[in-house]
């Protein structure tokens, strides 16, 4: 069935090393992406049995303060897009810089988001102790909580990210990370940055448009 | 910078699309309103995926693993709305 | 049956019969499939056992016919019987429309039933032969599921929605009745009997069991009781919207839409009174959500459905009767 | 003791004959003594030891879970509430589920087997992700000592499957800490399912095209999809119960808006493939071992391969089976039902091909392929009474039976489990370099397939008869056949306690073993046994078909 073959180094070589790694974070996203899966079920589940209500409690987000966080969020994945860029042409401080822009972005929309919370909590209509005094309806306090939970877990996301870059920036600092040859360590956690702002992209018509 | 030329027409591009969705929300669209935005959203996860995680490039291995996990969202989707679609 | 080990369990309706007749039809089919897999290999093993001679010459690896036929010719029988058993379930889903009802309701650990002469019972269930049983059921804490063996049928029993399940028994005798869908600690012993009879003899039991009051006339003293007269009837001071007549019949409400008035949405309307508000009426009622239990639930809609039958041809459907008016 | 012997049944048959491989000219030190300390074995990022410490934790896991099982069966034999309370009875039935389930069943096969051999049958020296596959590991054993402090903290009594609002509302116990174990170790499996597939995909040697794989190493593949692609929406399940239990989100919860059957589409969704998780690499050894047995190529092997594949996928569309009486639309029944029969197709093409693998071979009788062999009649009695379950009418009067009880025990114990003996008993001499009496192997085997069918056939009479699932007070006419089920739980436990017995008394006193001593094809049985660390000295070069023996290459000639 077999023979023994040219002896190859015990290492595996690096192309094989950058395919195996891009691999599974691709695997690793698209689980990442089906975590977020089940949240989208339970709107769309929710939207199909109690559509009117469902329309009335999004109705009540602050739709241009989500439309504005979709732009920071974006303007920040291109950031990160550029950085893998300027990684891959070995360009340390441009990578470093634009790494920690796109951080600084993402700590933006966490800020916004926060404020999004506190007006939220102000008008009463946040699910938590002290924040729900206008979600009188079941069905709009169910919707607020599904809008917490996701929007929650999303900002865990977003928080892991920017611990991520921040990180990858002080190992370019440190130098121990060197380029281009390691450029696979920018590309891995920019990867998992337009994943946050992929989900990001459907969250906000399935809890703020909904029409 | 480099490959900025490239990126910002695609950036360019996202912000359309958020433009676009914004805009048909306020349209009285009706049952056509969800399909819309979730169109608008595909169209803006393509871009991303494609230009900004250069997934154009990259191996049909990976394409194929992203696209599994798209795939397999849109059947959980699909599927657990035939319930109440029809309860 | 009673033997010292039982093997088939009894049928007491012509429904249970027809689902045996499918089992023991697909059953033949099963074995038709699968006898060849027990019975070659046992074959083989002995005919092929290694070192011993035999002929092996010209051994197939692959045939992509063969392959084709034994996956897609038994998938094709078996579709026959999909549609047979989908039939038989789509006609348990579709109750007839002249069926004797049943209030069931479903808590930790005991099933209570409500006849429309409000004769209750807990934990046993007395039906007459011959007449269709519809049983519409709803659970006050956690999922059950009411299961009779003997008529091949159950149905979860959810809370917050109420599901049905019909029968036509045709065979006296009392049966068991048991929870099939685990509830948490006494599920085990959640369980209780069905009294089949002749229907003489459940009149007879329905006359000795009769209390003062129909299940209507106890939702009548409930309607009093909560307060419910002092809105919604005509001469009250709040304006609601009238309930005589509106059980079966489209409700318009507020948001442009109609639903039609049956249990579930009355019910839904006493515990959830602002979500589906009938159009031209302000959302002001209160929820009755911690004070009235399912059994008040269900003698209330009787209540209101007693109102439809009395006056559903003289009383006109009442919608948007004031421009100032209040809540269902 | 009669020690495994290879020549003796050969007679005229010659095995295919290897090629000497580069590693078998000079001894290399084997994998087992790269090191003795307790910080070698577990800091190794060695997938052969990464292997046997899942051995040694899945066994141990499996033996609690047989101990729940065993009090609920002895609890049995009498219809009254004796040896436990109604809510003891209910603690161990959930433990015995949630332990199997998940700390068993998902990743016996894979992650004891699917680890060792993997690499070693495609030709690579480890699994892409060597570290990942280690951490994967220890969060296994994060979630299991959740699942032990459940234990000892009082249990919980929602049974495997959660159900709200009995587990988010009701339930006492530690739901959120069961909730939480079952979270944590879904995460080793979605790591262990993205290292497999990787490995597949990049590290197979040359020549080792995908034609040219293992049957055994399909079935992986398409287990890890299901792994990776199923495993979060659990995840993100419980998540929600966990939540609910803690803030009242009301998502599942009537009382609150919410929707309860929604939950069990979502549970559903990731359990329902999961099964597939459990038996697929059943089949995977399976189809390993029938080539073996009957020395021949697996017949079809394309449809054995995309079965595989193909049943991955149909098991994503079939979830809601488990919901016909659950208040569900009857047309979204009818659709559930159709695509349920549909996934039986590529199970019936993998059984009916290893039927047709077995004629004209030279079948050995070896304990490996008694497993084997009791494993297919076991499973198509299983998926068989699955189509039974599939039909809506019938189903609506078996659910939550007896019946269904019965139904998947013989998928997963009578087949996964019995996989999993097999291929303890095939790849031990490999993974230990030891060999076992055959004697005591047979036996077991034997006793495994009595003791099983004398345990659970009885319950689908039971079943049918309409004995509800989960109650441990019953009716007086029931009990024969549960003091019969009782009898064969006995034999069933003493013949998975012998394996435990011979098998760590060969690890001292066996023969040491060839490398190839059932004398078969494959890569992994190409290295010495046990293999050495980085398996391959040279990476093979792979020229020919998997389960290349005789006939084959008369075929082609």
């Amino acid at each position: 069935m077999s023979r023994a073959a040219a002896s190859p180094p015990l290492v595996p070589p690096a192309k094989q090393e950058h395919d195996a790694t891009l691999f599974g974070m691709g695997i690793f996203l698209a689980s990442e992406f089906l975590l977020f899966g089940g949240l989208f079920t339970i709107l769309v589940f929710y939207r199909i049995v109690h559509g009117h209500e469902v329309v009335e409690a999004s109705k009540e987000l602050h739709l241009w303060i989500g439309a504005l966080n979709t732009v920071v969020l974006l303007t920040s994945s291109l950031a990160a897009a550029l950085a893998a860029k300027s990684a891959k042409d070995g360009d340390q401080r441009l990578t470093q810089r634009l790494l920690l822009a796109a951080a600084a972005l993402g700590a933006v929309f966490l800020v916004i988001k926060a404020g999004e919370y506190s007006l939220e909590y102000g008008d009463g209509m946040l699910p938590v102790p002290g924040g729900g005094g206008q979600l009188v309806e079941p069905l709009s306090r169910l919707f607020m909580n599904i809008y917490l939970v996701a929007t929650g877990l999303h900002a865990v996301h977003l928080t892991i990210g920017i611990g991520l870059f921040v990180f990858t920036a002080f190992r370019i600092w440190h130098r121990s990370i060197r380029l281009p040859q390691d450029q696979l360590s920018i590309v891995v956690p920019t990867l998992y940055w337009h994943l946050v702002d992929i989900v990001w992209i459907f969250l906000y018509p399935a809890l703020y448009l909904q029409r | 910078m480099p490959g900025l030329r490239a990126l910002l027409p695609v950036y360019v591009a996202l912000l359309a699309l958020l433009a676009t969705t914004l805009g048909a929300s306020y349209l009285p669209l009706g049952g056509w309103s969800p399909v819309v935005s979730t169109a608008v959203a595909l169209a803006k996860a393509a871009l991303i995926a494609g230009f900004f995680m250069e997934l154009r490039l990259e191996g049909a291995a990976l394409r194929l693993a992203v696209f599994a996990g798209l795939f397999m969202c849109a059947i959980l989707l699909v599927m657990s709305s035939v319930d109440p679609l029809t309860r | 049956m009673s033997g010292f080990l039982p093997f088939w369990p009894e049928q007491a309706s012509a429904y249970a019969a027809s689902v045996d007749r499918l089992v023991l039809a697909f059953s033949a089919l099963i074995i038709v499939l699968s006898a060849p897999v027990f019975l070659l290999i046992i074959a083989f093993a002995i005919k092929y056992r290694r070192g011993k001679p035999a002929d092996r010459s010209h051994p197939m690896n692959r045939n992509v016919w063969v392959e084709t036929s034994w996956a897609v010719i038994p998938f094709l029988l078996i579709l026959i019987f999909y549609v047979w058993s989908t039939q038989l379930y789509f006609g348990l889903h579709r109750p007839p429309a002249d069926a004797l009802e049943i209030e069931v309701v479903a808590k930790q650990w005991m099933w209570k039933f409500q006849h429309a002469g409000g004769q209750g019972e807990i934990n046993e269930l007395h039906v007459p032969t011959g007449t269709n049983i519809k049983l519409n059921m709803i659970s006050q804490d956690v999922i059950h599921s009411l299961y009779l063996p003997v008529l091949r049928i159950k149905q979860d029993v959810l809370p917050g929605r109420y599901t049905t399940l019909w029968f036509n028994a045709d065979k006296p005798g009392t049966y068991r009745m048991t929870c099939a869908e685990f509830c948490g600690t006494d599920h085990s012993v959640m369980g209780g009997s069905i009294v089949v009879q002749e229907p003489d003899g459940f009149s007879l039991w329905l006359e000795t069991s009769a209390t003062d009051s129909t299940l209507a006339a106890q939702g009548a003293a409930l309607f009093r009781r909560f307060g419910c007269s002092g809105c919604h009837e005509p001469h009250s001071s709040v304006r609601a919207p009238s309930l005589a007549g509106i059980y079966g019949q489209p409700v318009a409400l507020n948001n442009g839409t109609a639903v039609i008035a049956d249990a579930q949405y009355i019910r839904d309307s006493i515990l959830l009174p602002n979500a589906q508000v009938a159009a031209g009426y302000a959302p002001i009622m209160p929820t009755f959500a911690n004070v009235a239990t399912e059994s008040d639930l269900i003698a209330l809609t009787a209540y209101i459905q007693s109102l439809a039958t009395d006056n559903s041809r003289s009383a006109p459907i009442p919608t948007n009767i004031a421009p100032e008016g209040t809540a269902p | 003791m009669s020690a495994l012997s290879k020549t003796s049944e050969d007679g005229s048959i010659i095995g295919l004959e290897h090629e000497p491989a580069g590693e078998t000219r000079h001894e290399r030190e084997s994998y087992l003594r790269a090191g003795h300390t307790l910080r070698s074995w577990l800091l190794t990022t060695d997938h052969k030891r990464i292997a046997l410490l899942y051995l040694v934790s899945v066994t141990f896991f499996f033996f609690i879970g047989g101990l729940a099982a065993a009090i609920m069966r002895v609890d049995l034999l009498t219809p009254e509430a004796d040896l436990l309370t109604n809510e003891g009875y209910n603690r161990a039935f959930t433990l015995h589920g949630v332990i199997m389930v998940w700390f068993f069943l998902i990743p016996s096969i894979p992650n004891v087997f699917g680890n060792f051999l993997i690499p070693l049958m495609i030709g690579a020296r480890d699994l892409a992700f060597p570290r990942l596959n280690l951490l994967s590991w220890y969060i296994y054993w994060l979630g299991g000592l959740f699942t032990l402090w459940v234990l000892v903290s009082g249990g919980v009594d929602t049974g495997w499957t959660f159900y709200t609002p009995l587990s988010s509302m009701f339930a006492q116990g530690n739901v959120v800490m069961a909730a939480t174990a079952v979270f944590i170790v879904g995460f080793s499996s979605i790591l262990t399912g993205l290292n497999f597939i990787v490995t597949i995909h990049t590290m197979r040697a040359p020549g080792m095209h995908w034609g040219r794989l293992p049957l055994f190493v399909w079935s992986h593949y398409a287990t890890s999809v299901i792994l990776v692609l199923a495993t979060p929406v659990l995840t993100v399940t419980l998540a929600l119960i966990a939540a609910e239990r803690l803030f009242g989100l009301g998502i599942f919860d009537p009382a609150l808006g919410g929707d309860p059957l929604l939950y069990q589409h979502l549970f559903w969704f990731y359990s329902h493939p999961a099964v597939y998780i459990m038996v697929l690499p059943g089949l995977a050894v399976v189809s390993e071992l029938v080539a073996a047995a009957a020395r021949k190529p697996v017949f079809g092997y394309w449809f054995v391969a995309y079965s595989s594949i193909a049943i991955a996928a149909i098991g994503f569309l079939v979830w809601a089976h488990h919901m016909f009486v659950s208040g569900m639309s009857m047309y979204a029944g009818a659709v559930f039902s159709f695509l349920s029969l549909v996934v039986a197709v590529p199970s019936g093409i993998k059984v009916y091909n290893w039927t047709a693998t077995l004629w004209k071979g030279h079948i050995s009788l070896d304990p490996p392929f008694l497993f084997a062999m009791g494993f297919i009649g076991l499973f198509v009695v299983g998926g068989l009474t699955g189509l039974i379950l599939a039909m809506l009418a019938v189903d609506v009067h078996v659910h939550d039976t007896y019946f269904v009880v019965a139904h998947f025990h013989y998928i997963m114990v009578g087949g996964t489990v019995s996989a999993y003996f097999g291929a303890l008993h095939f790849w031990w001499p490999k993974m230990t370099g030891r060999l076992y009496p055959v004697f005591w192997g047979r036996v077991t085997a034997v006793m495994i397939f009595v003791g099983f069918n004398l345990t659970f056939f009885p319950q689908f009479i039971l079943g049918f008869l309409g004995m509800p699932r989960r109650y441990h007070v019953y009716d007086q006419q029931f009990q024969v056949l549960h003091v019969l089920s009782s009898t064969g739980a006995t034999i069933l436990g003493f013949a998975y306690l012998f394996p435990l017995i011979y098998l760590l008394y060969a690890l001292r006193h066996g023969t040491p073993a060839s490398a190839n001593p059932w004398d078969v094809t494959g890569l992994e049985w190409t290295v010495p046994s046990p293999p050495p660390k980085h398996n391959f000295e040279r990476i093979p070069l792979v020229t020919r078909k998997p389960y290349d023996y005789e006939v084959e290459k008369e075929e082609q000639s």
